[in-house]
């Protein structure tokens, strides 16, 4: 009973250093790293409620399948965009335009 | 009968259309059949919606279709009542509305990216308002969030990539907090299905948490003032359709789950304390919208900041609606904020189809270069300012319904602060319109470089949507009697909401 | 109701810490490579995790997708992004 | 639906459609645009027709569409909206039509006549509203269907105009908008009912209902420009002429009001709002709007600036009318609605056309503007007359309303601010209408090139608009007028039966019997008008009094009465009115007769003629009518066609003499038509104090009693010799003849105001005499005789309101007296005109010399001539208060010493040039007069059946004294005077002068550019200090010289002396 | 908080963010995950109540794995939904025919064309002989499996995706995604899906419900062609990320 406890227990440290990642870094992968470690965080959770001992429950699996494409997808669509951007050659640094708040 | 053994299956069918009209436009190769089918779609999709409505309407019961056969805990289920089917019918009027401006809006090059994507993010409007199962949300979140952020992209310059890189980033930060919610909320009670969770959920830590996470990610989305960052950019650099949808539509659909959560599903561990907490921040949306529309120097800038600014309005229902203490949702105040979606959607989605023209015409957008636009654009003009009219909500226009209702809620509750702000707003909305106009008037000029000749027929359909908000401020009798239409609770063990 | 102290559970409490441990390591590495390649390594540790909850279907996913093709795709755009843009000067395209 | 819910809906989109089909009409399709747009009017104007018929017959028109649950949008057609939506309807139409004339050839019409009809729609939704929500919406829909128009012109000013429009009206609304929610949350549902619907309503908390009332007044005030929140008005004259028309006249400012009518009638109910003490609020800030806009439009150079502040101060008249809470008042309120709708888009048209066609907008640019632009400012006249409030126009009805509605409830206060503001009024209106005709213009104006003086469609609207604003006056109590609609209003919202009317004479006899006698010379004078007909009825004018004579001398006494005519007018025949109608016939013959010799070769005879028939009528009018309106109408026709005699000669002495005429003019009517409108609502129980005391001073500025006689001296002199005959003989008795209608002669008691008419009529018989006296010119002599005749009068009238049971005797001396006076200043006036021949020593010398003398004769009262039979019927039939004879004779002495002097400047006169056979109607006219004199000495009692007393010994020595020592004193002053050095200028005119002054600091303020209020204020703290210090110079200089000495000595004697003999019983 | 976005490495050393905010950022978070932990640790789980009905109805969903039964029938729905979110990414990623990718070799007309690159892989192309049919066998073998034992059709594309990219990373072939075949390939697994929940709901009156007998049947092949599309969508991430040509295109003025 308390392997789940305990996986959960990580899946929110996880989490918290998932989230720590993406606010404090400032490269785009940094940051996309660190949303895809609070992504295995929340999967985590979710698998670790699945354990009930003898039986595993077998909608937090298929959810958490959903989730894991998600997270590629967005990593990989992220990642494209920050290709564009980069290819557009100018100023890497964000400058935040001028009424832009 | 007949008829209502078929109007369920409208529900799946609400998703398939535009997932098909999806599929056709990625395979299709010309551009102008693309386009064809696009429009055709576009009406089918009003078809089923009025279909819908008029079913609710008649029959005064919601509908639920169990998907798969399976039954609420184990399959996902589609429901519609009065608000989903507002939604969805204000949604498609507008898709219809917006795609015959799409249609000769995009060149050949990004027509083929555009389409797809549209129908796609379309589709995961629809889902979201036609869910009822936690995780089928996040994934239609998903779907919609990142279609929108590949519809940004499309404008093709720095400023559109950057923000919807940012937008992209708040929408998966978003989407992950509210995975976690939802995944607490599993852990909490067994099941993912939200009628299920109505009944069985009741105030401890667990769903008080799970609540806030989930009302954290879909805050994120909604753009409500600290977390609206992201929103004037990526609306501002987005091609005008895509913004028009984007401020009329996408915005709204969180706010309508956060609707969704905090009165149906998870009322029991809602309290004042976040009630008001989301009034203020609605209140300081308000002003601070206003404030940074008065300052912006572009016009597309200066609409999306007034997007923030109507937002705070929405979150105005929070404080008002359990504002007579007991937990009865007062109808009216939800009345008020459905109208209010109405009236901006429609309101906005003119104005920016308007920025649309203007940007074309002019090769830019920078408010102070606009002199003397009532001559060479008399139609764009004439959208902004009904526009204007229905968002600062002067009557006869929609917004002024919504803004007397919700004045009304406001002071039957004797909360007079709220109407204090909803007046300043107003008032604040006609400073920064009112300097559009007047700049707009101002004929001492010489002639204006032409970027490229105005097309009035494009600016018909702005027209059409500003009159449309202005009339949807009649006989508001027929859009507040199919409010009533909601899910009855089924009694269960938990006391249950009503 | 007695903890049993057994091998599995130390075991877990051993995976677990380091994952924490590696997930802390890949976000404080200094250079985005190796944080790229730790967090392949978080990927391939999670994985065994899924596999002591006996989710076998994500853990082969995890293994295939979220270690496999993320982390290639992680590499690759770092090695495009670190490369100085060529303006489209007449110099002949990039040989890598 | 069925026709009657459809029919406002039909109105409001008569309107709506053609508007919103404009706009997509191209610029150049020109007549497409003027059909659908005056098709749109016409459609409307028959639908309110349509309307109006129903309403009158009781049917109940309301169309209902489902707005809120519990609210929908109503259109009721009740009378008040009746009154509002006909007002618009019609002024819509003709807007139009001058708009379309006034923008022809200007960019984007499409766009400015959509809206314009949009605006409109707006109005007439307002105008229809049945509920407070349908009102708010069509409230807003107005201001931004506005917006537009104000900046149409797309330039910096009306830029600024828009966006400070905009402002006020926006917060104005979001107010409005928390008023009406926080209401409807309170009350419910918010229909307009007749008696107010929260009247009915209980458990209202009140302060809650006055936080919701000040927040209403707010929304409503920024529109009805009440003055804190009346900034947007003036600045919104930058929008071209027929938007600021619209506007001002009927759309928004009239929204504003007819908001606080409906506020404070259909939702609170008027006596709940008094009850809640909040209509002095209202009436508070509504009285501080009058005075305060008419001050700051006396400062506006800018003509369309000026009209504007008016406007801010008309508007309020009906927020005052609500405020005074009572019946009449209302009625003043609503029909002042519809009279300042007309007289002032008559006024903004005129403006505009001024603007249009000749490039004028100042106010200083206007001199001699009549001229070139006669029939506008024929208009711009009639509506600024209308405006002051003067009689015959429709802008005296109302204010006439107003003020007895205020002291129905004894409201004095109002009384005062009308009267101010009447005042304020006249003096930013008549320096224009006086510049525009009498001056001559210095700058040269585009030459006229077509047959009209401007295009046709910008001429019409106004000529039209006051005709309406005239016929609204003159036929008030006619059925469809807005007076009787308002009374049917009114009615409604007090709850009770149509009450009964005022003066409505029941007996009737033979139509239009004694109106031809008032009609004669106006036909007359439209035969003078009309190009065609001018030469001839030139020549007919002296005849016109011939009606009057026959009427006076053979008819027998009769009463006409034209119900249709002001309130039911009543012309009445008795013996009092014939021996006045005689009198004023004769003169005006005689007078007509002269003037041909006089003016012959005159430039601006035809003006002359004009004024000169329109004065008759007015004295005829007055001498006949019973009613108080109608005296007061045929008053002021006659002082102010006067006016126009007086400045006849057009030198700068005449001019000044003619404002100060007009000033005090203007004065006494204000008086005047205060006391009346108290005594109206007086009614029959006994006269206030107040009323006869204002009376008396009223009618005293007219007969030149002593404090009030300034004018007389300095207008009569410079008047023609006929007109200064007449001036003198017949107009100063209208005082009389006022005093005599008016003042409860014989049947009440009135201590006070006999004694001070019996101290000031004296006082200024021997004080006249003095300053005659010392005067240089004749006419001026003769002008101080007159004023010291006229304090004989005035005493006599006096003794009869002390002594009621004497007045009978007293009446008929007072008659005869009037007839001598009458009669012998109008010879001697004749004599001045012809003294030049007499003086060229030609043979008719000593026959002219004869004529001169028997006037002087009877002015001293020698025996057997009129003069001494006058004076004696005067002593006996005051039967024994011995010091009121002693000092009738003592005022003979003076008169005697007057006629002297008379002689002696007559002699001095110069010798003219030109040849007598010119001067021959003259002489047959002073024949005819000097005749009179003589068998009035004798027949007079034949003809009049006044008894006299046979002259016996004693009344001929009474007759032989006082001219004796008369002579005596002329000889002693006479080496007197001589070692004087000459008097300067006559030092009694010194007071008038320090009048001018402070009249020309206040009125000179206008030249200097004043654009904003501060430096107004600053302006009157500089010129204070000045005009002080020059009364004080003046005063000094007056002590030092010895004849004021002997005067004031004089003068107390005489006092000293009635008081003493006052019967103490 | 997402303000500063860098790209390039050299750059984000300066712009990190100061110690401070950081440390502030680190504290608000880790009472956060602490309150959360507690919040988990408290509240009881609930019991497997849908696990068991899950359990108890996966005879009749057609396969034995519990994870494919739901993944396929009961929640067919967000399957759906979750090849239509790699298909928006596809898309997006999807450049347009004319405008060509600066290989000029490349011969574009086919979706899978040899290119004679100049600076090919030894060791790799020697184990691709290896690799590529191990991995398409592997790909068949657990798509095959997923309906009795833990596999399916995400791990099998995933598999895919892997022999493609290996194939890609070669160096040797080329991959062009305008053409309707790939344009079709990509969107096959969308089509199939939806063309069965029409199906479904000719056969069973209820849409996406499976008839009984041919459940597994239906399943498998839904499975193949979503197996097939997710391989070639991942593929085409991968292809087109590495296929951005390295001269800036700088958008016309």
């Amino acid at each position: 009973m308390t392997h789940d406890l305990l996986f959960s227990i990580t899946g929110v440290v996880l989490i918290g250093i998932g989230l720590f990642g993406s606010v404090a870094s400032t490269h785009i992968i940094k940051k996309l790293i660190a949303i895809n470690i609070m992504g295995l965080g929340i999967f985590m959770i979710f698998l670790s409620t699945a354990r009930h001992g003898m039986i595993t429950d077998p909608i937090p699996h298929a959810v958490v399948l959903t989730g894991i494409v998600v997270a590629i997808a967005g990593t990989s669509l992220c990642l494209w965009l920050a290709l564009k951007i980069h290819l557009l050659g100018e100023d890497t640094t964000e400058e935040v335009n001028a009424n832009d708040v | 009968m007949m008829s209502d053994l078929l109007t369920p299956l409208l529900l799946p069918l609400m998703v398939a259309t535009p997932l098909i009209a999806a599929l056709v436009s990625i395979l299709v190769g010309s551009k102008r059949l693309r386009v064809g089918i696009s429009l055709l779609f576009a009406i089918l999709q009003v078809l089923i919606a009025l279909g819908l409505v008029l079913f609710l309407s008649t029959y005064q019961s919601a509908i639920r279709y169990e998907l798969g056969g399976w039954g609420a805990p184990l399959g996902i289920d589609l429901t519609v009542d009065g608000l989903s089917a507002l939604m969805l019918m204000l949604s498609s009027v507008l898709v219809l509305v917006l795609s015959l401006y799409s249609s000769q809006y995009f060149s050949h090059q990004d027509s083929v990216r555009f389409w797809p994507l549209w129908w796609l993010l379309i589709a995961g409007l629809n889902a979201v308002f036609l869910a009822a199962d936690a995780f089928n949300i996040f994934v239609a979140l998903e779907i919609m969030g990142l279609s929108a952020v590949a519809l940004v992209s499309l404008g093709g310059s720095r400023a559109a990539l950057m923000s919807a890189l940012r937008y992209a980033l708040v929408g998966l930060l978003g989407s992950l907090l509210y995975l976690l919610g939802v995944a607490l909320l599993y852990r909490a009670y067994g099941t993912l299905d939200l009628l299920m969770l109505s009944t069985v959920a009741d105030h401890n830590p667990l769903t008080w948490v799970s609540l806030s996470l989930i009302s954290l990610g879909l805050l994120l989305k909604t753009a409500l003032l600290p977390l609206h960052f992201w929103l004037p950019a990526a609306h501002s650099s987005a091609p005008a359709p895509v913004s028009a949808v984007l401020s009329a539509l996408v915005v709204k659909a969180s706010f309508y789950l956060l609707m969704r959560f905090w009165f149906d599903v998870l009322s029991p561990a809602t309290n004042e304390i976040g009630m008001t907490a989301l009034g203020v921040l609605g209140a300081v949306a308000i002003i601070w919208g206003c404030v940074a529309a008065l300052r912006a120097q572009r016009l597309k800038l200066l609409i999306a900041y007034s997007t923030v600014a109507q937002i705070g309005y929405l979150f105005l229902l929070f404080p008002l609606a359990t504002a007579s203490g007991s937990s009865m949702i007062n109808a009216g105040t939800i009345a008020a904020v459905v109208y209010f979606i109405l009236a901006h959607a429609l309101a906005k989605a003119a104005m920016f189809l308007a920025a649309g023209d203007i940007q074309s015409y002019y090769g830019h957008d920078n408010i102070n270069k606009l002199k003397g636009l009532v001559l060479t654009l008399p139609m764009a003009v004439a959208t902004f300012a009904i526009a204007g009219v229905s968002l600062i909500g002067l009557p006869p226009s929609g917004g002024f319904i919504a803004k007397w209702l919700l004045l009304e809620s406001a002071i039957s509750s004797g909360k007079w602060w709220w109407a204090v702000i909803m007046l300043m707003g107003g008032l604040l909305a006609a400073l920064y319109i009112g300097k559009v106009l007047s700049i707009a008037f101002n004929q001492d000029i010489d002639r204006p470089t032409v970027h490229r000749p105005a097309q009035n027929r494009s600016a018909f359909y702005g027209f059409t949507l500003a009159i449309l908000a202005v009339f949807c401020g009649f006989n508001t009798e027929w859009v507040l009697n199919l409010l009533e239409v909601q899910f009855e609770r089924p009694l269960m063990t938990s006391g249950g909401v009503q | 109701m007695v903890i049993i102290v057994s091998i599995e559970l130390w075991m877990d409490v051993l995976l677990a810490v380091s994952t924490v441990l590696l997930a802390g390591l890949t976000l404080a590495a200094r250079n985005v490579f190796t944080a790229i390649v730790l967090y392949v390594c978080l990927g391939l540790l999670v994985t065994i995790i899924w596999v002591r909850l006996n989710a076998w279907d994500v853990a082969i996913a995890e293994a295939a997708i979220g270690a496999g093709l993320t982390g290639a795709l992680l590499l690759m755009a770092w090695r495009r992004l670190n490369h100085p843009v060529i303006v489209p000067s007449k110099d002949a395209k990039d040989v890598s | 639906m069925t026709f009657s819910n459809s029919l406002p809906i039909l109105i409001i989109l008569s309107a709506l459609l053609p508007g919103l089909v404009t706009f997509f009409i191209h610029e150049r399709q020109v007549i497409l645009r003027r059909a659908l747009n005056l098709g749109g009017n016409v459609t409307c104007l028959v639908l309110i027709g349509l309307l109006i018929n129903g309403v009158y017959s009781g049917e109940v028109f309301e169309t209902r569409l489902p707005l809120l649950p519990a609210m929908d949008l109503v259109l009721h057609a009740d009378a008040l909206s009746l009154l509002f939506v006909s007002l618009s309807g019609l002024l819509w139409f003709l807007t139009s039509i001058y708009a379309i004339g006034y923008l022809d050839g200007t960019q984007n019409r499409s766009r400015f006549f959509g809206f314009f009809s949009l605006c409109v729609a707006a109005t007439l939704g307002i105008a229809l509203a049945g509920n407070l929500i349908t009102f708010l919406i069509f409230y807003e829909l107005l201001t931004l269907t506005t917006y537009p128009l104000v900046v149409h012109k797309g330039n910096a000013a009306s830029l600024r105009a828009g966006r400070i429009y905009l402002a006020y009206t926006m917060i104005g609304g979001a107010l409005l908008l928390a008023g009406v929610v926080w209401l409807k949350t309170l009350a419910g549902s918010l229909e307009f009912t007749a008696t107010g619907v929260l009247s009915g309503l209980p458990h209202l908390d009140p302060d809650h209902l006055k936080i919701i009332f000040v927040m209403l007044l707010t929304g409503l005030g920024v529109k009805a420009a009440l003055v804190p929140l009346h900034g947007w008005l003036p600045i919104a004259m930058a929008a071209p002429a027929p938007v600021s028309a619209l506007l001002h006249a009927v759309a928004v400012v009239k929204a504003g009001a007819f908001g606080i009518i409906r506020v404070v009638y259909d939702v609170y109910g008027i006596e709940f709002t008094r009850d809640l003490g909040l209509t002095v609020i209202l009436g508070a800030v509504a009285a501080f709007t009058i005075v305060y806009g008419s001050i700051l439009a006396i400062y506006q150079d800018d003509l369309k600036k000026r009209l504007a502040y008016s406007t801010v101060s008309q508007v309020s008249y009906i927020a005052l009318g609500t405020a005074i809470a009572g019946p009449i008042a209302t009625i003043g309120g609503m029909i002042h609605l519809v009279h300042q709708g007309l007289m002032k888009i008559t006024l903004f048209f005129c403006a505009g056309n001024l603007a249009e066609t000749l490039k004028v907008h100042k106010v200083s640019e206007l001199n001699g503007v009549g001229r070139r632009m006669p029939l506008t400012m024929t208009a711009f006249t009639i509506a600024a007359l209308g405006m002051i409030g003067l009689p015959p126009i429709a802008g005296f009805v109302s204010k006439w309303y107003l003020g007895a509605g205020a002291l129905e409830v004894d409201a004095y206060w109002v009384l005062v601010i009308l009267a101010i503001s009447s005042l304020l009024n006249a003096l930013y209106f008549l320096p224009i209408l006086h510049a525009a005709w009498f001056k001559t213009s210095d700058t040269k104006w585009a030459v006229q090139k077509t047959k009209l003086e401007t295009h046709w469609m910008l001429l019409l609207p106004p000529v039209l608009t006051a005709a309406l604003a005239v016929a609204a006056g003159i036929f008030a109590s006619s059925a469809i007028s807005p007076l009787s609609w308002s009374e049917l209003i009114a009615a409604r919202e007090y709850g009770q039966s149509i009450f009964p009317n005022d003066p409505s004479a029941a007996f009737l006899s033979s139509p239009w019997g004694l109106g031809w006698v008032v009609l004669a010379p106006l036909v007359v004078a439209v035969g003078v008008l009309i190009p065609l007909t001018r030469q001839w009825s030139i020549r007919l004018s002296a005849f016109a009094a011939l009606p009057a004579l026959f009427v006076a001398l053979l008819a027998s006494p009769t009463t006409t009465v034209l119900p249709t005519l002001f309130f039911g007018s009543v012309l009445t025949l008795d013996d009092v009115s014939r021996v006045i109608l005689l009198l004023a016939a004769t003169l005006w013959l005689l007078a007509g007769i002269y003037a041909k010799g006089y003016l012959a070769n005159d430039a601006h005879l035809t003006r002359y003629t004009l004024f000169f028939l329109l004065c008759m009528a007015g004295s005829f009018g007055l001498s006949l009518s019973q009613d108080l309106f109608g005296f007061l109408t045929f008053f002021t026709l006659m002082s102010l066609s006067a006016y126009g005699v007086v400045v006849h000669t057009g030198t700068e002495e005449a001019f000044r003499a003619g404002k100060t005429y007009m000033q005090w003019v203007v004065i006494g009517e204000l008086l005047l038509f205060a006391a009346l409108a108290g005594l109206s609502s007086a009614g029959n129980s006994v006269q206030p104090l107040w009323v006869s005391s204002l009376l008396l001073i009223g009618f005293g500025i007219k007969a030149g009693l002593l404090s009030t006689h300034f004018w007389l001296p300095r207008a009569h002199p410079v008047a023609p010799v006929p007109a200064s005959a007449v001036l003198s003989g017949l107009m100063v008795k209208a005082g009389l003849i006022g005093w005599w209608r008016f003042l409860p002669l014989g049947d009440e008691v009135l201590l006070q105001p006999g004694m001070l008419l019996i101290i000031l009529g004296f006082a200024g018989a021997f004080w006249a005499a003095i300053a005659g006296w010392m005067q240089r010119d004749p006419k001026t002599l003769l002008a101080y005789s007159t004023i010291s005749q006229m304090g004989v009068m005035a005493a006599g009238v006096g003794i009869g309101l002390m002594y009621p049971h004497l007045w009978s005797a007293l009446s008929a001396a007072l008659l005869l007296y009037v007839l001598h006076h009458g009669f012998a200043k109008a010879a001697l006036f004749f004599s001045v005109g012809i003294a030049p021949i007499a003086n060229r020593g030609s043979h008719l010398k000593w026959w002219l010399w004869f004529m001169f003398l028997v006037p002087v004769i009877t002015m001293i009262g020698l025996p057997f001539t009129s003069g001494s039979i006058a004076k004696a019927t005067l002593k006996i039939s005051v039967d024994g208060i011995a010091w009121f004879e002693w000092l009738l004779s003592l005022s003979a002495v003076g008169t005697t010493l007057l006629m002297l002097r008379f002689i002696e400047l007559l002699k001095q006169l110069p010798v003219s040039s030109r040849p007598t056979s010119q001067f021959t109607p003259q002489i047959i006219a002073t024949c005819l007069t000097v005749l009179i004199i003589l068998t009035l000495g004798l027949g007079v009692p034949v003809m009049t059946g006044i008894q006299i007393i046979a002259p016996t010994s004693i009344s001929m020595f009474d007759a032989i004294w006082p001219p004796f020592i008369g002579l005596l004193l002329f000889i002693g002053l006479y080496h007197f005077r001589l070692r004087i050095h000459p008097v300067r200028k006559p030092m009694i005119q010194s007071k008038p002068e320090i009048l001018e002054n402070a009249w020309k600091t206040i009125s000179d303020g206008r030249t200097s550019k004043l654009s904003f209020e501060v430096p107004l204020i600053s302006r009157i703290k500089r010129n204070i200090p000045s005009a002080v210090e020059a009364i004080i110079v003046r005063i000094s200089q007056i002590s030092i010289h010895p004849g004021v000495v002997l005067v004031s000595l004089l003068l107390c004697f005489a006092l000293m002396f009635a008081v003493g003999q006052a019967p103490i019983e | 908080m997402f303000r500063k976005l860098i790209l390039s490495e050299s750059l984000s050393s300066q712009n990190e963010m100061t110690l401070l905010t950081r440390c502030a950022l680190a504290l608000v978070i880790s009472i956060l995950t602490i309150g959360l932990s507690a919040a988990l640790i408290l509240s009881p789980k609930a019991e497997p109540v849908l696990a068991i009905e899950a359990l108890d109805k996966l005879a009749l969903s057609g396969v034995e794995n519990p994870v494919t039964a739901v993944l396929l029938n009961f929640r067919s729905y967000d399957t759906l939904l979750e090849i239509a979110v790699l298909l928006i990414v596809a898309v997006t990623m999807s450049t347009p025919s004319n405008k060509q990718m600066n290989q000029s070799a490349a011969d574009t007309s086919r979706w899978l064309s040899v290119n004679d690159a100049q600076f090919v892989h030894p060791i790799l192309t020697a184990l691709l002989r290896w690799l590529i049919p191990l991995g398409i066998l592997l790909s068949g073998y657990l798509l095959w499996t997923g309906a009795y034992l833990p596999g399916g059709a995400f791990q099998a594309g995933a598999v895919l995706t892997g022999v493609g990219v290996a194939l890609a990373v070669a160096g040797r072939h080329h991959f062009t995604w305008h053409l309707f075949i790939a344009r079709f390939v990509l969107t096959v697994g969308l089509i199939a899906f939806v063309a069965m929940a029409a199906g479904n709901a000719l056969a069973t009156g209820i849409v996406l419900q499976y008839p009984i007998e041919h459940a597994g049947l239906i399943i498998l092949l839904v499975e193949l062609a979503a197996t097939i599309s997710i391989a070639a969508i991942l593929l085409m991430l991968f292809t087109q990320i590495t296929a951005l040509p390295n001269t800036s295109e700088r958008l016309k003025p």
